[in-house]
């Protein structure tokens, strides 16, 4: 099994209300110079390693993980170093 | 929502009950805004509408803020369930979400002083799982139509401890279970870990022997663990077995019915009596239309519409009276009765006076229960206190414990369900003490469904029932002063059962086009929500004075008659005094006896101010 | 007039769906039908209630839209068939690409139930023939992801098709050009985030929902006098 | 300005119904060998560089990015490469 990270947010220009709202909240609590929040999502699993590894995580990403129509993903595989 | 749904009912309907410390701190604007998002995350999942409730501010919420809910179900009789262990070799059944580490040592930390080591504590919190909330309850609604279920239980505090103790006992049986079948989402948990978890959305139940495969068809169906973990037995203990090993075999009683009782010294604050002995007034009121201003926009009185437009209180198309009048109704599907619901409590008037705030708390949820046109039927009360280790604290309950007690004797509604949550305290500060009622009333026919905002211009408007001059605990008295002391308006219960008794019948011949009681703010306040929201206005005649205005006393109602049912209304209702009339320029005129207006304000600001309130304080900066 | 109403693990709609139909259509056949179904080729009108299917975990309507039932919700709309999108019906639709656009949350991300002013688009539609060009209704909102996204194109094709069926008078939650209900090209699919079910009857607060209902009756009583 | 990307997970122990909803909607799907999915955020922002950076960011974490009773946060600076 490798472990595998997705990483999903909005695509460019897609107006992102959760992220304009951590932003507003983060200056009213006092922290400045904070620019251009996006809250995305990170999804970590587990996959059987092997043949064809990057083409099954991309097809989960596009049939489920994320939605084409408004979201960017990007994906990080981390093989356990073997002792 | 479980203890309802396993008595084989259906859930239609939740109320809150909310108590925040006020809106000035980042943090506490924090804490209620999600706990209001969560209440409705919860509740919309699972498509029960969240129909009413009541949210009050008060420094003494401060470090500790209550959530108190409300569910109420509609059953048929025939389908009722009890939790009960019985028939000796029945097999005990474990149905829902699996066991985790979560909320072990939960119950406790429910009622426990909040210091620097619960916090470090908290990991033990539930994530609740709505979506298996909604499966649970679809599952069980089916299950309890099985001839084969015996009993049905929730787990809830203290998990399958609780559980299943309580099932045996009130079968007078003994339970014996398998700890390695109880499903677990987490490794390696030990069996005092399975019996103290408090993992929500699971289900205990006992089931006739060798029918497990209808509960287990079910439970697949809605993709449910299900797992037959033990048996009843008539040695009346609890054995559990792990491992192969016996690892706790103890009498059942030992558990439930022998549990120690704790007595506790009582003793009266002295405080009681120096507020007794002193009479609050107002300072004396130069512009009576700032004062009602003010009034409107204190988060206790402003417009909730903040908190209940994020809960979906319409799904499952019943509910007639959605949030914003006295109580909210639903229809009953297929006849023409509706039910009637509130939540109410007052914690300031029990804080100065225990007895009478208690009795007023019980009448208040009555009032509303009666203004929107059905007879109480039944109410259930959230206990919340500080420390009853405390002999002031210990007082304050027995003592409002006694005053909701005499008024339920008094207006005829039992006490059918509750709960208790005690050391609601933060750094040795003891919240106000805080019973809440929530109070549930027959309306016969849905004709009789009664609305608290005015109808039409020309109606006339009448009050019922005369303010006080005390003043303790009200809402004019924290924006004068910042606290609370003194006497609190009395009530006598016997004027309150017959004038509820009163209003009912007048309603029910159908000569009220609007009913609302008076709480919090007085008159002023009441005859302004009358004519809230809409385009109507009133005029009305009232003697310049805080008690008229501004009094909370019980026991008052305030109603709008079409004038062609004006005399039919009067002979029923007597002791009501015409004081004016609705209008349609959109004006609040309050005359003094000489015609001289001293309030005059348009509806559309009165509104504006009194619905803005809320949502202006979210977003204020610290 | 045959009509099914799929009911997902997570629906809680399903109920009011049915009696709108049921109560206010001259519909011989309704039912509810199960996720688990494989097929619905015997119902002339689908209807997708609203709820929180799957409990809407990781998106609104991802996981319900690889229901078992879907492939076959998919296929009968290919063939034409009215199917109606309500609330979580519209996401599971877009999420099944059966509509264009997403949702995302609503621009303040809270949840918002509350009657709304909806204003009628196209009445040239079959779900909506029985309203007036312009009519503004008072249908009941409930729902924290309704803000309508979709790119300029997408959304330049929704004008020029008429597509958008209703949009809300005021900006309730950020969705692009306020719209509020779409149909697909061939307009036989209607999705539409207000809930016309809950707006049957004046006591409940508006009626102005029936038309919904009966326009579809009425499209399916045309069509089966013309093919008759 | 550096950009700043937080990752949030929940909690060993603590319930991830998003987590176990999509694993089983991928299994269903018939991606086999998948195990563990747990659904967390992350949230990508540009921080004014300077004194205090860490400290700061870690505050942000605790008072708003993260829920700490329930919540497990990690992150990771990244300065643009200065021309
Ligand atoms: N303050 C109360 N008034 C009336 N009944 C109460 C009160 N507190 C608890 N009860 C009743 O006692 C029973 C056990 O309640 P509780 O200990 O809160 O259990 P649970 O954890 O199942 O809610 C319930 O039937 C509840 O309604």
């Amino acid at each position: 099994m490798v472990n595998v990270h997705v990483y999903i947010t909005l695509k460019e220009g897609v107006l992102d209300p959760q992220g304009k709202a951590v932003e507003h909240s983060l200056s009213s609590l006092g922290y400045e110079g904070v620019e251009e929040v996006s809250v995305g999502k990170w999804i970590q699993l587990k996959v059987k390693d092997g043949e064809g590894l990057e083409t099954r995580i991309e097809a989960m990403c596009e049939q489920l993980l994320a939605n084409p129509v408004i979201e960017n993903y990007t994906y990080k595989v981390e093989r356990e170093a073997t002792v | 929502m479980r203890d309802v749904f396993s008595m084989g009912a259906r859930p239609i309907a939740l109320l809150n009950s909310l108590r925040f410390g006020p809106l000035d701190t980042p943090r506490v604007r924090y804490l209620f805004e999600e706990v209001v998002a969560g209440i409705a995350g919860y509740g919309n999942c699972v498509g029960v509408p969240t129909v009413g409730g009541e949210v009050q501010f008060d420094r003494s919420y401060d470090g500790n803020p209550l959530v108190n809910a409300m569910c109420v179900g509609l059953i048929d009789h025939s389908n009722l369930q009890k939790g009960v262990a019985a028939g000796v070799g029945n097999t005990v059944m474990y149905v829902g979400a699996s066991t985790g580490r979560d909320g072990i040592h939960g119950a406790t930390f429910a009622s426990e002083e909040l210091n620097e080591e619960s916090q470090a504590k908290r990991p033990s919190v539930q994530v609740g799982d709505p979506f298996t909330e909604k499966r649970v309850l679809e599952a069980c609604l089916e299950l309890v139509e099985l001839e084969s279920l015996v009993g049905i239980q929730d787990m809830g505090a203290a998990g399958l401890t609780s559980s299943s103790a309580e099932m045996a006992s009130k079968a007078g049986s003994g339970i014996n279970m398998n700890l390695n079948l109880v499903p677990q989402r987490e490794t390696n948990m030990t069996p005092y870990e399975m019996m103290l978890s408090e993992s929500q959305e699971r289900m205990l139940l006992v089931v006739k022997k060798g029918h497990e495969s209808e509960i287990e068809e079910i439970c697949e169906k809605w993709d449910l663990d299900v797992a037959s973990i033990g048996e009843v037995t008539d040695d009346r203990n609890l054995t559990l077995y792990f491992d192969g090993q016996v690892v706790a075999d103890v009498p059942v009683t030992a558990l439930t019915d022998d549990a120690p009782v704790y007595e506790v010294e009582s003793i009266e604050p002295v405080s009681f009596k120096e507020n007794q002995a002193k009479d609050w007034k107002p300072a004396s009121i130069t512009d009576y239309n700032e004062t009602l201003k003010d009034l409107l926009q204190r988060p206790t009185i402003a417009s909730k519409e903040w908190v209940y437009d994020q809960y979906d209180h319409m799904v499952q198309t019943n509910t007639v009276v959605v949030p914003g009048s006295d109580a909210a109704v639903l229809r009953i599907r297929g006849t023409k009765k509706a039910l009637a619901m509130t939540m109410d409590g007052n914690s300031r008037y029990i804080k100065l006076d225990p007895e009478n705030g208690g009795k007023l708390a019980v009448a208040e949820a009555a009032r509303n229960i009666v203004c929107s046109g059905a007879k109480p039927l039944a109410l259930t009360d959230c206990l919340n206190y500080g420390s009853p280790e405390q002999p002031n604290i210990y007082w304050q309950m027995k003592e409002s414990t006694k005053g909701m007690s005499d008024a339920c004797r008094t207006l005829s509604t039992p006490v059918i369900s509750g709960n208790v949550s005690l050391y609601n305290e933060t750094s040795g500060e003891a919240i106000y003490p805080t019973p809440i009622i929530g109070m549930v009333g027959l309306v016969e026919d849905t004709a009789h469904i009664t609305m608290q905002q005015a109808k039409q211009a020309g109606d006339l408007v009448y009050v019922l029932g005369e303010g006080s001059a005390h003043f303790g605990g009200s809402e004019l008295q924290l924006m004068q002063d910042d606290e609370i002391s003194g006497i609190v308006p009395k009530i006598d219960l016997d004027v309150e059962a017959s004038r509820q008794q009163l209003v009912l019948r007048t309603i029910q011949a159908g000569v009220v086009q609007s009913a609302h009681d008076l709480a919090e703010g007085g008159l002023a306040v009441a005859l302004t929500e009358k004519v809230m929201g809409t385009s109507l206005g009133l005029t009305v005649t009232l003697s310049k004075d805080a008690n008229t205005l501004f009094s909370e006393a019980p026991s008052r109602y305030v109603f709008t008659v079409k004038a062609s049912d004006a005399d039919q209304f009067e002979s029923l209702m007597p002791e009501a005094r015409a004081i004016g009339h609705i209008t349609d320029d959109a004006q609040v005129i309050v005359n003094d006896d000489y015609g001289q207006s001293y309030i005059n304000a348009s509806t559309e600001e009165l509104t504006r101010i009194w619905k803005g309130a809320i949502p202006c304080l979210l977003k204020s900066k610290a | 007039m045959k009509a099914a109403v799929i009911v997902f693990p997570g629906s809680n709609c399903d109920t009011d769906m049915f009696h709108a139909v049921k109560d206010f259509t001259a519909a011989e056949v309704v039912e509810f039908v199960p996720h688990t179904a494989n097929s619905v080729a015997d119902y002339d009108a689908i209807f997708i209630p609203g709820g929180f299917s799957y409990g809407d975990y990781l998106r609104t309507g991802a996981i319900a839209r690889f229901a078992p039932v879907m492939k076959s919700v998919s296929k009968e709309a290919a063939k034409g068939k009215t199917i109606v999108g309500v609330c979580n019906g519209f996401q599971i639709l877009q999420e099944a690409g059966l509509l264009p656009g997403a949702m995302k949350r609503n621009k303040d991300l809270k949840f918002i139930c509350r009657t709304v002013g909806l204003k009628i688009e196209n009445h040239n539609t079959r779900f909506t023939s029985e309203y007036a060009k312009g009519d503004v209704l008072q249908v009941p909102i409930a729902h924290g992801e309704g803000n309508f996204e979709c790119d300029d194109e997408a959304l330049q094709k929704l004008h020029d098709n008429n597509q958008i069926v209703f949009t809300y008078v005021n900006d309730v939650n950020g969705s692009k050009s306020q719209i509020a209900g779409i149909q697909n090209e061939e307009g036989n699919v209607l999705g539409m985030m207000p809930h016309p079910e809950r707006a049957m009857e004046a006591w409940l607060g508006s009626e102005d929902g029936r038309q919904l209902f009966t326009s579809v009756y009425r499209h399916w009583r045309e069509m089966n006098v013309v093919t008759n």
